[in-house]
């Protein structure tokens, strides 16, 4: 049972308000760029698109408690990733005639 | 049940059925209703049989008006005046008895007998486990494919018929009704292969969780079977692409129904994205097809050949190196599809470079039969038919993947030709093999071997008839999925050549109600079967047959491979893997300790 | 009954090198075919059971696995690099393989017939001696063609199997094909794709001239085609113009309805 | 079967060292991965091939109303692993109010969406064909309505569950020792949450 207190320790760890308040940030931030801000159109996208990945890190890191599973799982967890990129930009497929 | 219970995170998870306890479920939920794994692997073997029927007579009536075109068939009648009139099938029919031929040989013979058939059977057994992960969740699978056959099937009965768009549905052929003349089938096509869907993922999220996390103690990762390792990774493929492919059917779905126009190009819709995403599906989906089959071969290979399976470690990697190159070839579906050509010469090179960890499987096979002790029971007879058969559906693929030679061979008998060496020379041999070698541990009897050996003979004899001649057929420019060959004047000189392939097929046909009556016969008068008729390692055969629920009476340790056939200085020519090393055993075992 | 496995005899320029990739290919994959297959029933009878012989024990030889996953790699990547020349000739028509004289053609292909646009004798398209041919495909000899090939309702493939030519008609696209006749002849062209119930019988002829005959041909059309259309141009050009770039801007587009019980005919 | 004993362990074995029920929800949840990477990859592809029939951010779709119901769930996935902080400690109380807020925040999320969705359809924002009549073109509707409605259904599905585990909750069925329930309802819970962040990016504001 020696296992189970390190893990309770482990889990008291993440201050999960600490991490709303980031994900309320960065949603603020992200209706700005989009709204507020005049940068051209491939920035606009690529930091919302960066503003968008950070807070699912945030969310898969402390939510779904990944920063504390064994590495296997965040490995098994991660691996599939490359194919979701793939099948998301078969449009470069289609894309470059 | 055992309530254990234990701090979170710590190594899983059994609970042992006592032993001795008596077995006092109902009829329903020992056969009906079961959460067994055995029961529900029996289930699914029942139900893909009857499919593998149904797929086979739909090919009978492909041939018959391939062979005879435009003749009626004897009895055809009964088929209905929207669809044969007077026996004589009309076009439309045709291309719904294709599509419907593909899709159920595919979908609902194939893949559940390997799949759900020998998941089912093997995995527990073959790990050491009571029963699988989620034994409900097994048992909702079983019971999520049972509807999508049945709407499947319904689809015949519905006005416009069943889907007639070919297995791959192609859009916007399969989106517009008023182009395919299908009206309800083709919907209903979409609806069955999304429920479907749902069925297989239940599988392999339970296979998963499985095999990752209820081997017996002992049991390493590199001591598993090969069946478990090709089931495992074929597990990942099916968690990661059938999604792809429901994704795929809905937007279809909206298209025929909801008016949207995600294929449809008039309103910006865009053909190939479907041709993209039932690829990205379809080309694991085949591997999800034939992965499986070579873990069965090897398994029976080796036992076959008493001799310890040649190169382990090269054929796991295999497995897995083919699994992973099958998510970026897709594209050599569509070398003529309007892709960019520089994407097509992409493709291409990787599709070759498959060729390179299939080779080593293939070799190692040779390898394994070299020098052993060959026993030429049934199932090393279709094993052997495997490797025979899957080398020329495989060498066919090369000349598939090599873009300019495609040009020509696309969309002819000669893709019809691999599809069948891989898949039935292929897939169908190596599942024949494991119901063969598996019948007696889960029904407790012995098939006839010397009907299965009339059956396999037969059966190897017509199916090269059948198929060899279709490589010809492409070669001279003979299109799949033509109603009547004839109607091309350079195809009427051909005619000679499908009748002969439609005679065979009716003979190859006919050879399977051997192997039905062999079945049927054998499950209620066969030779009562010991425990370990193949004098075989793995867990499984330790057990009585079939297994009592709940499997082993403790849980066993593993002490070895499952492939230590023929080690010097034993006196059987075997050695089951929960055998503890005795003293002589350890030292002529050499690097097969005991578990850590 | 014919069990070689020659393809017909080429009649386009690159037909003949890819079929030169074809047998190399047969080549290859036959010897290591037999080699397999041979070893295959030599090892069954030579080591079959025999009262009061063992297996030998092994787990295998890592040296000749190394030597059968490095052989098979190179014999692939051969493959691929000679493969790869030849299809970006073949397929790549936009990108300075077609010469400039290329004749142009443009192609629609629709449930169940091919329309071809012929540009008439100025030579080019969208002009208004433009007409169109159904199902048939004249070509002159030894002057490449340019096709400009889309559908207008479902996907087809356009089939020339003498000349070694195949391509997808899609819908919303227009996808440019390429080939030169090196023989004067009648010779099929087919659809590949299935499109739907008359599939198998949406085939046509090509017939390829003698370049004077051709001009000849074309000169007797053209006049014939302005004698009963006058203004043929727009019927074939426009319409797949818009339908490949832009998207239809005003209303619902329903896609133009076929009917579905037709040919109900049998051969 | 027990939550027990899917949780405990009787005897080490080879394995994960993640007990079965969250290995498991973790692999489903790896296919839902590419069921949304299927539907994303469809909207880009057709987005890039006709960039006009997207009407401007904000010109059709309430961007303000929508933002306001990512706060919500955001707020949702902080009561919800606030639930299984409770329970964790075997605080049975906790457990049984954060439950019942992220029900609430829940059912409030599809709630908005449905309104939207009623506000959309009146302004002539419909998937298909008859797109035409709003700004932009059918294939804006079309995917808009695809890939919003496959997360609203998963909400919608995922509130259905936290029902029944508050049932279950308010039945005393977990503890400190035995919460795999209340972990794998949250894991479902947040991946929906990360799905949504992802969407709200590239459905409004992109
Ligand atoms: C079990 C199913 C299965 C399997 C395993 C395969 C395996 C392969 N397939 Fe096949 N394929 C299908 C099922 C399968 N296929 C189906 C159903 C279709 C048609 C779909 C449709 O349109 O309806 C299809 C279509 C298809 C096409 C599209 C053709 C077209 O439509 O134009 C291509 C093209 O590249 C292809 C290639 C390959 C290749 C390269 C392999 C490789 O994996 C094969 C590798 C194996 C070997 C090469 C043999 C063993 C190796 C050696 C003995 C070593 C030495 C070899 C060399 C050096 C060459 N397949
Ligand atoms: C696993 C897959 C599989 C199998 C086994 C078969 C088996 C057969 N196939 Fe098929 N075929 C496909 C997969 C398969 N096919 C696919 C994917 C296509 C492409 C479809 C498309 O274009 O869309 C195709 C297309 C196809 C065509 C091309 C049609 C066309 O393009 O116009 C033809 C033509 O001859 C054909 C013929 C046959 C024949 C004669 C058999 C024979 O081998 C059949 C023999 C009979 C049986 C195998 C039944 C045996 C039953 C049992 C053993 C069950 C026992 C039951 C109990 C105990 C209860 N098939
Ligand atoms: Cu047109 Cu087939
Ligand atoms: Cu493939």
């Amino acid at each position: 049972m020696a296992d189970e207190s390190v893990r309770a320790v482990e889990r008291k760890g993440p201050n999960y308000y600490l991490v709303w308040l980031y994900l309320l940030i960065l949603t603020v931030a992200e209706v700005g760029v989009a709204f507020v801000s005049q940068l051209p159109e491939t920035w606009l996208i690529l930091i919302l698109l960066f503003l968008a990945l950070w807070k699912a890190a945030l969310v898969a890191m402390y939510y779904m408690h990944l920063k504390f599973e064994p590495p296997r799982l965040v490995v098994m967890v991660l691996a599939p990733i490359p194919l979701a990129i793939l099948i998301t930009f078969t449009v470069v497929m289609m894309e470059i005639r | 049940m055992s309530t254990v219970s234990v701090e979170v995170g710590h190594p899983s998870v059994q609970h042992w059925a006592e032993p001795g306890h008596p077995d006092d479920r109902s009829f329903l939920r020992k056969y009906v209703f079961s959460t067994d794994h055995k029961v529900i692997g029996c289930q699914f073997l029942i139900l893909s049989l009857v499919f593998l029927l149904i797929g086979g007579t739909l090919a009978m009536l492909i041939r018959w008006q391939l062979g005879w075109p435009g003749t009626a068939i004897p009895g055809g009648g009964i088929l209905g005046e929207a669809k044969a009139p007077g026996g004589i099938i009309l076009p439309e029919f045709y291309n719904s008895l294709v599509t419907m031929h593909g899709t159920f040989m595919i979908f609902f013979a194939i893949m559940p007998l390997l799949v759900g058939v020998f998941g089912n059977w093997l995995i527990p057994l073959h790990i050491g486990a009571a029963d699988m992960a989620f034994p409900r969740l097994n048992m909702a699978s079983f019971w999520t494919a049972v509807p999508a056959g049945l709407i499947m099937i319904a689809s015949f009965f519905v006005t416009g018929g069943a889907a007639a768009a070919g297995w791959t549905a192609y859009a916007p052929l399969s989106a517009v009704p008023e182009y395919s003349g299908v009206y309800l089938g083709q919907e209903l096509w979409c609806i069955s292969l999304i429920v479907l869907g749902f069925s297989s993922l239940m599988g392999a999220v339970n296979y998963i969780t499985t095999i990752v996390n209820m081997r017996a103690p002992g049991m390493k990762w590199m001591r598993l079977p090969l069946p478990i390792w090709a089931l495992f990774i074929t597990a990942i493929l099916v968690l990661l692409a059938i999604p792809v492919l429901t994704g795929a059917l809905i937007l279809l779905l909206f298209d025929q129904t909801l008016g949207t126009t995600f294929f449809l190009p008039p309103d910006g819709g865009q053909p190939l994205m479907w041709q993209h995403l039932f690829w990205y599906f379809g080309h694991p989906e085949v591997y999800i097809l034939i992965l499986p089959a070579m873990g069965l071969v090897s398994e029976v290979l080796s036992n076959g050949a008493r001799k310890p399976i040649f190169g382990y470690k090269f054929m796991v990697w295999a497995i897995v190196a083919i699994a992973f190159l099958g998510w970026i070839v897709w594209g050599h579906h569509m070398f003529q599809s309007g892709m960019n050509p520089y994407l097509g010469a992409t493709f291409m090179t990787s599709t070759m470079i498959i060729a390179v960890p299939s080779a080593i499987k293939v070799f190692n096979w040779l390898g394994t039969i070299y020098k052993g002790d060959i026993h030429f029971h049934v199932p090393m007879l279709n094993a052997l038919a495997f490797v025979a058969m899957f080398v020329i559906g495989g060498l066919s693929g090369v000349f598939m993947a090599s873009t300019p030679v495609d040009i020509f061979i696309h969309d002819t008998y000669f893709i019809v030709a691999h599809i069948h060496y891989v898949l039935f020379g292929g897939s169908l041999f190596a599942i024949f093999a494991g119901i063969y070698f598996w019948f007696p541990k889960f029904f407790g009897r012995m098939m006839n071997p010397t009907l299965g050996k009339i059956h396999f003979l037969l059966t190897f004899v017509f199916y090269n008839l059948v198929f060899f001649p279709m490589h010809n057929l492409g070669l001279d420019g003979m299109m799949r999925r033509i109603y009547d060959p004839n109607q091309y004047e350079y195809m009427v000189p051909l005619q000679p050549m499908n009748t002969l392939i439609s005679v065979a097929a009716l003979l190859l046909g006919a050879a399977q109600l051997i192997f039905v009556v062999n079945f049927v016969w054998s499950l209620w008068r066969g030779e009562k079967a010991p425990p370990n008729p193949w004098n075989a390692n793995s867990l499984e055969w330790t057990l009585p047959s079939p297994p009592p629920h709940g499997n082993f009476v403790a849980m066993p340790t593993v002490y070895r491979g499952p492939y230590e056939y023929s080690v010097p200085g034993r006196e059987a020519d075997f050695w089951p893997q929960d055998e503890p090393p005795a003293e002589a055993g350890r030292r002529s075992a050499g690097r097969e300790g005991v578990p850590a | 009954m014919n069990w070689n496995w020659l393809l017909p005899e080429p009649v386009s320029t690159f037909g003949s090198e890819i079929d030169s990739i074809y047998y190399l290919i047969l080549v290859i994959t036959a010897v290591i075919f037999v080699i397999v297959e041979v070893a295959l029933v030599v090892f069954m009878v030579k080591y079959r059971h025999r009262e009061g012989r063992r297996a030998e024990y092994s787990h295998g030889n890592t040296k000749l696995e190394v030597v059968w996953t490095v052989v098979p790699f190179i014999l692939v990547m051969v493959i691929a690099w000679m493969s790869m020349r030849v299809w970006i000739e073949a397929k790549v028509a936009d990108r300075g393989h077609v010469s400039e004289d290329a004749l142009p053609l443009r192609v629609a292909a629709k449930q169940f017939e091919w329309n071809v646009t012929y540009p008439g004798l100025d030579g080019e398209l969208d002009t208004a001696d433009d007409f169109v041919k159904r199902n048939q495909l004249h070509l002159p000899v030894g002057r490449a063609v340019r096709i400009d090939l889309t559908s207008e309702d479902v996907i087809h493939s356009f089939f020339l199997p003498d000349f070694r030519v195949k391509q997808d008609a899609v819908p919303g696209m227009v996808i440019p094909v390429w080939f030169q006749p090196t023989a004067v002849g009648e010779y099929p062209l087919g659809c590949a794709e299935l499109c739907g119930l008359g599939h198998y019988r949406m085939r046509g002829s090509v017939t390829v001239h003698e370049v004077e005959a051709f001009d000849a041909w074309m000169l007797q059309e053209g006049q014939d085609a302005a004698v009963e259309t006058p203004a043929p141009a727009d019927t074939a050009g426009v319409d797949l113009e818009a339908a490949s770039t832009a998207p239809a801007p005003e209303g619902n587009h329903p896609p133009s309805h076929q009917p579905a019980s037709e040919g109900k005919e049998r051969a | 079967m027990s939550q027990a004993a899917t949780m405990g362990a009787a005897r080490p074995m080879e394995g994960m060292r993640v007990y079965n029920l969250k290995l498991g929800m973790w692999v489903f949840l790896l296919s839902e991965v590419m069921f949304f990477s299927s539907l994303i990859g469809a909207y880009i592809i057709l987005r890039f091939a006709h960039p006009e029939q997207w009407a401007e951010p904000n010109q059709v779709l309430n961007v303000p109303l929508t933002g306001f119901n990512t706060f919500m769930l955001i707020c949702s996935s902080v009561t919800m692993v606030k639930a299984f902080a409770a329970i964790e400690h075997g605080d049975q109380a906790g457990l049984r109010k954060w439950l019942i807020a992220t029900i609430f925040l829940g059912a409030a999320f599809v709630g908005i969406q449905v309104y939207e969705y009623i506000k959309l359809v009146e302004h002539g924002f419909v998937p298909g064909a008859a797109n035409y009549a709003a700004e932009g073109g059918p294939l804006y509707g079309s995917t808009f309505y695809t890939m919003t409605g496959f997360h609203g259904a998963h909400v919608t599905l995922g509130v259905l569950a936290l029902i029944f585990t508050t049932v279950k909750a308010f039945r005393g069925k977990y503890s400190a020792q035995d919460y795999g329930g209340v972990e794998i309802m949250g894991l479902y819970w947040h991946f929906v949450d990360l799905v949504w962040i992802i969407l709200f990016t590239i459905v409004y504001l992109i």
